[in-house]
């Protein structure tokens, strides 16, 4: 059976013939005998791609939750993607390209990241956006490590409003970078920040808009707690909602970051998505990652190219300010092109439908027997966490029998990563419920239903 | 010898003209958003949102027709080369062919429809293909357990390093220094840093290969350990590795393999088999996932027995239990470093590493080093009149020349013959990397380009060459979208989103 | 204004060489099928195909990678431009977008992987695919009933040709004659001919419509019925089609419309409203299903009350029961003309156009026709002092312009002010037709163009009418992967494949 | 919500200022009041595309066709296409292009085609290949007309082994061109041309290879007659066939047609497939449809128009070899891409795999009490009929509960279409399975099984 490998016998015996070798072998005398795998791998033999795929096909047909429909959130959300971005997005010209490093046959995907840059800068207000970075969390750590390096100060302040994974890859990593961080916790859905005021010096503070609870928090005290500590301020802010709620920028962020899976990327089970990364001005030299900058050629004719790359690892090595190379250029190039097939209009239609059926599911779940508001009165956006009578992880298994993801169990969020901003009780019967513009009234009326009866 | 089939010999269809930026095409009141039914009832957004939260004005995207939209992006990736357009002989960076069946792989709705925090029975398919994965690449690394999280190389490295560190802290020590080659990739003195260490640059020798003596110069017990390709960044085979790692393993390191380029030794020899501990794998390398013009990628961490209690969690599992039904379910190690991305790493990617993996089989993947190596040597011996090799032994997936005399005779640089190079329909291959080769021109033509292609590549570079000693290559190339970009003018005046456009003097 | 987003302005990637056929890539042994295991037991091909029936040698096709073939057809699309590359202002062939949702429903499963000889209860959602269509194309042209088997304009002509002389046929008639305008697109007599009739031309007034005394001259009962395009393919109105609609009927003959252009009266006026028996319409033009660089497209007949029962069969049709549920089933007319295709039409085109016309619906498709015909009059007034406007008054969904005077002039006729537009990044509009106009410029450019693209079309076309008098559009176009072909060449040393390479002189 | 028409307000009124007009209405001044539609298309409002998308799915899920394994054959064939074949013909330069009028910028397309007659060509052993014809049958239907023209004599003689639907399209199409079609009867599975010797003037002789019943006949009588007659001989190949069996040119056809869906183009119930149109050198004046040729540009570089299109409808008209000007050019591509990836090996294995099939199939299923060959023992190679204890369309009912689509009732086939070919109890009892490549040994001994179930 063919697979890819162009060569014939006759291509091997040329070119074996032309090296004075006489097998494919001797190409490897440089590697000492005694390390050699002599069995070759222990792997089954190649099998044709027709059954490759129906193999994947059968592991996809045992993902049952591929067939529910979707109230699961907790910052990965089933939007809309047309057809014509996933056209646009999947040509392979720009599938099957390198990072850009010959701008002159390169002009399409710089291009495209470019206008992604000029969105995202917009939507968070902020003048920089760099070209992604890998996914939410890895962007609050960077957006981290920008700040404590631009401050000096080692100690970071997060809300524990910011979503567990990313609290725990901060964690992660502040075992690296040495960083202390410090969790404010959450009281009815917003910070308390004053429980953290005495401890020593802060680099950053993180706050997350809307947080990971639904809840839009009032950000002023998170900017008041990071001027005191001559801190920068770094805001997660979810890019939809970003589109009718008060910009990072308009909070006084100095740094802005986001997942942004809701723009073109399938739910994917987590990944690859992209980080969204944005700045003040000021701290471009600190941007991790790479940048696209408008130039000319040498016709004085428009171009675009990678700059500001002393920043980057391959240049500046172990002083470089991030390690990335790789990142999710062809997640931000769709980014653009959902964005640009929203449009400012529908951008803003996603959001409010999405704010709407959140607002009329919640109202409706709440008139459930025993289903409780878990923050209070706090507003919420798409995004609502309930305190069911029964635990959340029973919610959901009995719910996914009537075809629903309900939502994601708080205590899975947040169990596996040992995080203590809920008390136990509200963790395992917490139910966060994220409703999308694609959810209809009988979707959500058939999920509260059901949730009525499983909870009885 | 039949035609060229690597060759991009793509030509314009029409004018030179520049794409406008999607602003540019932007008109109020133009749009191209149609969104589902729901039959809800509308709220106004008022309230919804409450004033002191309320956004002043809506952001400005774009405002265009579907038309516009689809023209505007197809017109750019017009302006884009690609693999799927011709070679793509960057060194280091692996550009071979991607299977598209791997592309209908991850369009599967049952693998790109599921949520990532579904609970475990509902996603049992997503489990078994992670843990499908984990045991191939473990098989191909000689590794005893895995990680699939980090994202990308760069992220598998400084997992790998908070493994070390890890490890080290259990042991009760608190090691600051890494050990890396002067030959390495950019990211691992950058991982280092933030990894918390230090990093001890050993120098190569005159066979481009670790320096032993130098090593056991910078090793002691401040050592956490040593990172290192192999075949290192010049293509060559570290042939003291067993003599390398047992120095490192001696004062008590430990061996970190930089498996970005796998694709040389697929097969043939396993790092686990070299005395490594931990290794990162590029599955956008090695495992042809495309590379998305800059990403996404996947860089799984694969380590030996004793650091596996460490790895990053949560990690899918094969669930104990008797019968015949395999259950998957999700564990965290018990001393797990913790997270290492957002969700469960590029799933994905992974899914298309698989699928390439199970056509290719253990026969296939070795095949597929034979014919990477045997093509790299094909190339050296042949332009080894053109270009000095760097260094003139047999090389493995890839080669570095140095285009130091050439720039010395010439004027004409590495630099400058790239930019010829894709005058004549190619990609360049890669230029001012590894460091310690002067004007080097790193060849990695991958296992999927043919004889004929490498042919037409080698007469590319051979006439490229006689361009520069005739001094007609300036000012190439002249065939493209846009001609040489000026990249000083680009940090000089940033110009980073078209808000900044006029902005800047 | 902002810029404009249906100019093309694709550059050069690369060089200006020639793709090579695959046959010049090919090189024995090389392959890239993958075919699915089957655990079948081998059988010799010897004990497959007696040897009487066995083939000598094996057909040689190509031996190519899949890396090659994927480079090869990927660099040939780099050659062709499309609607997605930019306008395409043809006249007559109605370039529109084709939303991609529609290539989104013809690639479902459950649509694409049906075997047309399923029994009617398996093929339920098919055959409610087509009743819908049958009936929203029925609404559309004020018709009765409809047959979706023909597979293109030409074909529905020919259809209902025959269906006219099945009518004639069952009157007991046998009439000879069809009359046909001097403007008609040559399919019509071309069918004409096919349905075993003759054709009788009647020529345009000065209006540029029927003229209708000329008509009338040549009426009588040997006229089985006209054949009319409305608006005509001079993009203009038979105002006079109700007088000539009742002259033809007089004499016992029928009315047929060539709908392939009904970009124009979508919801304005309907074919049957105006007096029409016998309809075809083009979906791969009015109703948006790509044209694939020449086809498939699809050419449903619709028909008056009369004319029903000789329709080709089998029809798809609702079954009458009781009960909520909906059956639908085959059935053929009673003195059906039989079949008009293999099977049951080109099922995933007509898919295709159910969808676009759900999407639109009627109120949408009335704005269709009311943008297309803006946009026709804009472009008619705009470009009236570069070029003579055929007919001087407000046109339809195109407009036809001469450059007949241009020509004099200077020298450049419309075929090279075609050329040269190329060079300005547009299609150029269609030539030489309709023949009763001298150096005819055909210009459709639909209702997907925006204003902005109208205006660089209109600046397009001025700069090179400037360029013809100024001498320098000769050898245009220049920016091409190939320069004027030599078309004459092409018919006088016949190399219509690979084979024939070089065996002429 | 927007839909595909990009002007604005402000454009709308500009352009109509530009005009001198006041509303859009005025556009339509040309066209009687009387006639205008008052009241708008009575059509539902337009919905949006994913509602569209959602509708369209729904009715695929109401094919229950669509998930059974296929056995079903009769010209329409489920052979394997792969990811890389849909990509590649699915690009957009391809699938949004005209018909190549200004051959400068489709010379993407017309190589492509180029390549397509080559291929065809080499398949048939003809020198001269078409761009494509809409199906099978306007393909016969072509050649009919073809030799009818070229001999000047209207009759012509079928084998009744010649597809049904086919013949009824010639039919048909008759009825204009005043073709006298005669049908000679099939024995066994073979045509008896001997019945018709005696009737007037032939003009073209159509055999079938192998016919509809699967069967391999001789077709040294057929060359006979044509030549005794002084008719030109056309054959309809099966082009899958073709590559393990003599070639229509082997048999001494002057036209060779065939139906081209099985290279690449998915059942599609029906269509888009392709019309595949060879023929002898000496009739390319009267060949239909388009032309792809050689030339040279102005530079004197290679380039590809399309030729000899004086024949064409719109140069020609009513003395136009034929009426088609659209024709199935995207199917073409998509079959050169797909017999590309075959190559020379590939197409011999998948028709060798499906004659193996085929034959397994046969074997076992003739083991089955009750049933019978159709066609004696006259070779068949993909495809066979047999004769059922039970009624073909009963047994087709029964195994689709089974999960499998049995075959195609020869009732079905031939029945709409009033077929005399067969008698009335082979028809109604006849089924005719059809084995591709795909097909494996577990499905069809797991039909096989079924089989006997059903019939027992
Ligand atoms: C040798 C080597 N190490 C590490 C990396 C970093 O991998 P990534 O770009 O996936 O972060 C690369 C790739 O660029 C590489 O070539
Ligand atoms: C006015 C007119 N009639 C008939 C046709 C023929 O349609 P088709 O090409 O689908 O056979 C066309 C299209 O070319 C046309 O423009």
């Amino acid at each position: 059976m063919p697979d890819y490998l162009p060569h014939t016998g006759e291509d091997l015996a040329d070119m074996l013939g032309f090296l004075g070798l006489s097998s494919l072998e001797e190409l490897f005398a440089s590697v000492p005998a005694a390390l050699r795998l002599a069995a070759g791998l222990g792997l089954p033999e190649g099998v044709p791609e027709p059954d490759v795929l129906a193999r994947a096909s059968a592991r996809g047909a045992a993902n049952a939750a591929a067939g529910l429909v979707c109230f699961a959130g907790a910052g990965a959300y089933d939007h809309e993607v047309p057809p014509v971005v996933r056209a646009l997005a999947g040509r392979s010209e720009f599938v099957t390209a390198y990072t850009p490093y010959q701008p002159e046959v390169a002009q399409g995907g710089l291009q495209a990241i470019f206008e992604f840059q000029t969105m995202v800068s917009r939507l968070y207000g902020l003048p920089i956006a760099n070209a992604s970075l890998y996914d939410g969390a890895s962007a609050l750590v960077e957006a981290v490590n920008l700040g404590t390096g631009s401050t000096g100060r080692d100690g970071v302040v997060v809300s524990a409003g910011v979503h567990p994974h990313w609290r725990s890859a901060l964690r992660t990593f502040a075992a690296g970078t040495g960083h202390r961080v410090l969790e404010a916790p959450l009281v009815e859905g917003v910070t308390d920040w004053s429980a953290l005021e005495a401890e020593g010096e802060v680099g950053v503070v993180v706050a997350a808009y809307p947080n990971y609870l639904g809840c839009l928090e009032d950000l002023g005290p998170a900017r008041r707690l990071a001027d005191e500590r001559g801190a920068l301020l770094a805001i997660a802010a979810d890019p939809v909602g970003a589109a009718i709620v008060r910009s990072p920028a308009d909070w006084g962020a100095d740094v802005a970051v986001g997942e942004g899976q809701p723009f073109g990327t399938a739910l994917s089970f987590g990944g690859p998505y992209l980080g969204l990364f944005c700045c003040a001005a000021s701290h471009v030299r600190r941007l991790p990652g790479r940048l696209v900058g408008e130039t000319l050629d040498a016709d004085g004719r428009l171009a675009y190219v990678t700059t500001l790359r002393a920043r980057e690892q391959d240049i500046r090595r172990e002083k470089a300010t991030s390690n990335v190379c790789t990142n999710q250029t062809l997640m931000a190039l769709t980014a653009a092109v959902q964005l640009g097939w929203l449009g400012t209009a529908g951008l803003a239609e996603v959001a409010t439908r999405c704010a709407c059926g959140a607002r009329y599911c919640r109202d409706a779940m709440l008139r459930l027997d025993g289903v409780e508001p878990l923050t209070g009165s706090t507003p919420t956006l798409r995004e609502f966490a309930l305190h069911l009578p029964i635990p959340a992880d029973l919610a959901i298994e009995r719910l996914a029998d009537e075809g629903y993801l309900a939502g994601v169990a708080l205590d899975a969020l947040v169990g596996e990563d040992g995080d203590g901003s809920l008390g136990a009780d509200s963790a395992s019967h917490g139910l966060l419920v994220a409703v999308t513009e694609r959810r209809t009234k009988d979707e959500i009326d058939g999920l509260v239903a059901a949730l009525g009866k499983a909870v009885r | 010898m039949a035609a060229s089939g690597g060759r991009a010999s793509s030509a314009p269809l029409l004018g030179r003209d520049n794409e406008p930026t999607i602003f540019e095409l932007s008109r109020p009141g133009r749009a191209s958003w149609q969104l589902p039914t729901t039959g809800l009832p509308e709220t106004p957004l008022a309230d919804l949102v409450p004033a002191e939260h309320r956004r002043g004005a809506p952001v400005g995207i774009a405002e265009v027709s579907e038309r516009d939209l689809v023209g505007h992006f197809t017109r750019l990736s017009h302006r884009q080369y690609s693999v799927d357009l011709g070679a793509y002989p960057l060194g280091s960076c692996t550009m071979k062919y991607n299977p598209k069946v791997c592309d209908a792989v991850a369009g599967l709705p049952g693998l790109a429809g599921v949520h990532p925090a579904a609970p475990a029975p509902l996603v049992q398919g997503w489990l078994a293909t992670l843990v499908a994965l984990e045991e191939a690449l473990c098989e191909i690394a000689g590794m005893a357990a895995a990680t699939l999280q980090p994202a990308a190389g760069a992220a598998g490295e400084l997992t790998g390093l908070l493994l070390m560190r890890a490890y080290d802290e259990a042991r009760g020590e608190r090691r600051r220094r890494v050990i890396i080659p002067d030959s390495a990739h950019g990211t691992n003195p950058a991982s280092v840093t933030l990894g918390g260490y230090e990093t001890t640059t050993v120098r190569s020798d005159e066979r481009g290969l670790v320096d032993l003596e130098a090593l056991r110069a910078v090793l002691d017990t401040d050592v956490a350990g040593m990172m290192l390709t192999n075949p290192n960044t010049l293509g060559l085979f570290e042939e003291d590795i067993a003599q390398i790692a047992s120095a490192v393993h001696e004062v008590g390191g430990l061996m970190y393999y930089d498996g970005a380029n796998l694709n040389a030794i697929l097969g043939v020899v396993r790092p686990g088999d070299m005395g490594f501990d931990i290794v990162h794998l590029n599955l956008h390398k090695t495992f042809a996932t495309p590379h998305g013009g800059g990403g996404p990628g996947a860089g799984p961490v694969a380590v030996a027995p004793h650091l596996a209690e460490f790895l990053p969690g949560p990690r899918p599992v094969r669930l104990p239990g008797e019968g015949a039904e395999v259950r998957y379910g999700w564990q965290t190690p018990r001393r797990s470093i913790g997270r290492v991305h957002g969700w469960h790493g590029n799933a994905l990617v992974l899914a298309r590493a698989l699928a390439y993996i199970e056509v290719h089989g253990g026969d296939g993947l070795h095949r597929v080093a034979e014919r990477a190596v045997l093509n790299a040597n094909w190339i050296r011996k042949r332009l080894s009149s053109t270009f000095d090799v760097a260094f003139d032994r047999p090389c493995m997936h890839e080669v570095v020349f140095s285009a130091a005399a050439l720039h010395r005779r010439t004027g004409s640089s590495a630099f400058d013959v790239a930019k010829g190079l894709i005058e004549e329909g190619f990609h360049p291959p890669t230029v001012a990397f590894p460091l310690i080769v002067d004007d080097a021109l790193m060849v990695e033509p991958t296992e999927t380009e043919s004889y004929e292609t490498l042919v037409a590549l080698a007469e590319g570079l051979e006439r490229v060459a006689a361009r520069a000693h005739e001094g007609t290559l300036e000012g190439a190339p002249r065939t493209t979208p846009v001609r040489r970009v000026d990249e000083a003018r680009a940090a000089r005046t940033l110009v980073p989103t078209f808000d900044a456009v006029g902005k800047q003097k």
